[in-house]
């Protein structure tokens, strides 16, 4: 093949995909349709993650002091709780401001704050604590030593609120990993079921190239290089009807949705690692189908 | 150069091919004759490796078919022309480039495929056609082209199925006057045919085939008279 | 065609089913993934228009009583809010089951409770509102007009709860019917071009069929069939793989998802629709390749 | 029966038929000849309403082509046999559904179909391979099959094109034979052939075409003296 293997490849594979272009266009639609659902889990999934993420960072210890307690006392506490490895951040919050957030959030039940007298509220620290920390008896440990501490009066934190963000931390790690698993063997079958349509729609020139002498590679390039070009343009043309779609989202749905860190699209990294894998695949999927089809 | 020894093929219980023997030197030029359904393609596609003999043994140029691993196979057709009965020419290429193709295939240089390609099309007077593709062709055009296809890499063996089926008597001449020039360069032809007429007038080595078997060959005396009867007949027959 | 023209259909189109098995598989895999897609946007909307529903029946409007009324002023308010068209229900809540709920609510913030000398809240009306009046103009007006009853001290209701209704309600009708129209289309171009590509595959038989004095409908009647039965075929098949995606989604996405009514898969009459008018448009999308090819 | 009046056929700019004027009877049997390329297969293939001429008028049994609407067409069609130059058997179907989907097509009655098959695979030889699919078969035995196919109607006019230039003399001779049979029951029968011999021995009506033109009609008494030279020199230069 001195010197025009990859061009007679190449221009032979772009023949390929116009002379056949029924085919083709049926495979890169049904190509882009499973890349979009992929797509779509993908963009599930990176923001239930990033939400999930952010939630972790809000994981909140309300720590409530003693009345009366002298300054001395609060600061010793909060070198104690700064201390504990598990905690990122302590506020402090002085009982008027309490009951200023409380007032807010009550909003329309303000019947129940004119009864009361005197601000009931205690001083509170607020703890933030690590996400790796997330998991219920860590937290319970936590909230445990904490609670012995001197001046401290009670402490109080979401308990269901951990329990719920644990489960969901492990639904996106396994129903994620799942998903992935199952549209990954979905696009392969896909692909390789392509490729082996346009071989099979081909099949009398495949045949004829056997018989005038031509080797393997010659006769399987412009194959696997179509079948590749094929879920290139499948995968990116599901990028942009998702691109289309998401950006067409109306608003409602957005606020709806978006976790703390808003909604985001696909980053380009991983619209790359979709391209440049469905490439592989399709390279693959190829290669299993020419090889059936030589035998 | 050719030598076949017991073969046998089998197609679902029925033979097409039963313990054939015969040799083929360098440079012979043999025709292969019989009635429709003898096993003339099946003898030529065996010796192309398009078949798989079920029995026997089958030595080209040295090499024995049965010990070629499949990607040898190729190579060893590089140096075979096919003239197939069906032509199989691709029917979205022009027929410049069908014969084209055969030259890429083998790694022909660049540079020359142009030249050699319509050079070969102008051996069978086709070469102002060569931007048409094959559907639009006459029978006997496709068959011209078939062949010109078969000729372009001056092959070492040329395996001809009815080369003239769809031809007018004077095209045919023509077709075994190429097929004499090619042999008197050394090729090794070997023809299956109707056509009696040229087969006699050729003066050349028949091999008779009737449902699998060699009836006759005029090269190996015995079998030849075997079959002196028939030979007799032939004419009047038709 | 005396006689035997459905057998023959029938057969006919059975045996293209078999022997273009992978190019049928092909499109079957296609216009179940598409069906997927149809059918999963079916699920979700379904669901979403039960929720919004059930939000309707939940608006509610909290009518507070000033203290110290008689039981006749009270029954007087009651006949007063039944006489309403908008109202559907009124149920009676006495300060201290409106504090025990407050109590059930605050949970964790315990301390806020121990200030409270007495039942600070008042006696009130919980009316439920007809969904019909789900509408941020018709709820500001009714609300009003109750605020001037005698006695009366307060009305309060999620105002935030029926603006975001309101927008869900278009949402779902709108972006349901876009999505339905977007889907149809791609079904139908997806159902066209497998019916295309069947042909095409075969367009020898095809043409030997008119050279032998076929007519037009006795060469369509095979593939129309084909086409149909693909459609029909990946149909059921989706909604097979969308049953049982159904019933191993995992407890926790349920809970998330659903609505107060649980979540619903497609009921019957929606799958039979699906697959007849997926039926429907396979006999349409085949009519129309196969005319075109035909001339 | 036929009648052709200054029919020109043009592919691309290239005329493939150039005014030709011929009048068929009913029941005769008539040879078209000529070299390959001539044009033999385009004027079958205009009166099968296969092609459609550019200029001039048809009439077939009466009816002007040009007038037919398309859907009117199948029915001319199932008047007339057509032995393809390439067969056009379905691959996929065996040798007996090839010739009952013909049987099928026109709305033969049921119970027919399997016996008039068999009965028009006899004739040819082939009903012992009834369960074959053609790839299956020797060149000889496909074209014997498309060759029962237009002979199962029993079509008032059979249009044969190059019908046995796959086969051996001796079977060559008996489909010729059988288009006698035919002919005699009062088929219209016109082939496209190259097989000189038999065209000559058939004593039949002989229509030699050139580049698109009746260079001689043996039933024109001008046309033929006109080519008379050629005749002469055709069996020469064989
Ligand atoms: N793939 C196959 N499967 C089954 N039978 C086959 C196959 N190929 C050939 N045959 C049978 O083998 C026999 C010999 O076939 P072959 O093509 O060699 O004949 P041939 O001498 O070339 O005849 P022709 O002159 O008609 O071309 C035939 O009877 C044919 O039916
Ligand atoms: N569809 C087409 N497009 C372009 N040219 C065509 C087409 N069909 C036929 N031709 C040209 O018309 C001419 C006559 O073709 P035709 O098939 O009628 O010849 P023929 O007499 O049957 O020859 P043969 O004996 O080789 O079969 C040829 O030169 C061919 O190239
Ligand atoms: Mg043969
Ligand atoms: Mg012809």
């Amino acid at each position: 093949m001195r010197g025009y293997g990859p061009i007679y490849t190449f221009i032979e594979a772009y023949r390929g995909l116009r002379a056949n272009s029924l085919v083709n266009l049926l495979a890169t639609g049904t190509i882009s349709m499973a890349m979009l659902i992929v797509g779509f889990f993908l963009v599930v999934f990176l923001n239930l993650q990033a939400a999930v993420g952010a939630m972790g960072e809000r994981l909140e210890v309300s720590v409530y002091l003693k009345d009366g307690l002298t300054e001395q006392d609060k600061d010793f506490i909060l070198t104690r709780l700064k201390a504990e490895p598990a905690v990122k951040k302590v506020v402090f919050l002085p009982k008027a401001e309490a009951l200023a957030l409380l007032k807010k959030e009550l909003k329309g039940q303000e019947p129940l704050m004119e009864g009361l007298g005197e601000n009931p509220l205690p001083d509170s620290y607020e703890v933030t604590v690590d996400a790796k920390y997330a998991d219920a008896a860590k937290m319970e440990a936590l909230t445990k030593r904490i609670a012995m501490f001197f001046g401290v009066e009670d402490v109080s934190y979401g308990r269901q609120g951990v329990a719920v963000l644990e489960r969901m931390l492990k639904l996106v790690t396994y129903g994620g990993f799942a998903l992935a698993v199952l549209l990954g063997v979905t696009v392969v079958f896909i692909i390789s079921n392509s490729v082996r349509l346009a071989l099979y729609s081909r099949g009398q020139e495949i045949e004829l190239m056997q018989w005038i002498g031509a080797t393997r590679w010659f006769i399987m390039g412009p194959f696997l290089v179509e079948g590749m070009l094929v879920v290139v343009l499948g995968t990116s043309l599901s990028v942009g009807i998702l691109a289309v779609l998401f950006h067409a989202l109306p608003r409602e749905v957005v606020l709806f949705l978006s976790g703390p860190g808003g909604l985001d699209f696909l980053p380009p990294s991983v619209i790359a690692y979709m391209i440049g894998g469905g490439g592989a695949l399709g390279f693959a999927g190829g290669l299993v189908s020419v090889n059936k089809f030589l035998e | 150069m050719i030598h076949l020894y017991r073969v046998s093929k089998i197609f679902e219980g029925i033979p097409a091919l039963r313990e054939i023997t015969v040799s083929v030197d360098k440079g012979e030029f043999v025709f292969v004759t019989g009635p429709s359904g003898a096993g003339k393609t099946t003898l030529l596609k065996v010796l192309f490796c398009a078949e798989h003999a079920d029995e026997g043994q089958i030595i080209i140029q040295g090499m024995n078919t049965f010990r070629l691993n499949s990607s040898s196979i190729p190579y060893l057709r590089r140096n075979m022309g096919f003239v197939f009965q069906d032509y199989k020419l691709l029917p979205h290429k022009t027929v410049f480039e069908n014969i084209a193709l055969a030259l890429k295939v083998i790694g022909a240089p660049h540079g020359d495929i142009e030249r050699r390609a319509l050079l070969s099309l102008r051996k069978v007077g086709m070469d102002k056609k060569e931007h048409l593709t094959p559907l639009k062709l006459s029978g006997g055009e496709q068959q011209r082209v078939a062949i010109a296809r078969a000729l372009v890499n001056e092959p070492q063996i040329l395996l001809a199925d009815e080369p003239t089926g769809n031809l007018d008597p004077q095209s045919g001449q023509e077709v075994f006057r190429l097929f004499k020039d090619i042999n008197m360069k050394g090729t090794t032809v070997i023809v299956a045919t109707h056509d009696w007429e040229t087969v006699q007038k050729m003066q050349r080595r028949i091999v008779a085939m009737e449902r699998g078997k060699i009836m006759s060959d005029t090269k190996d005396p015995v079998l030849d008279k075997a079959a002196a009867v028939k030979f007799k007949q032939e004419p009047s027959s038709r």
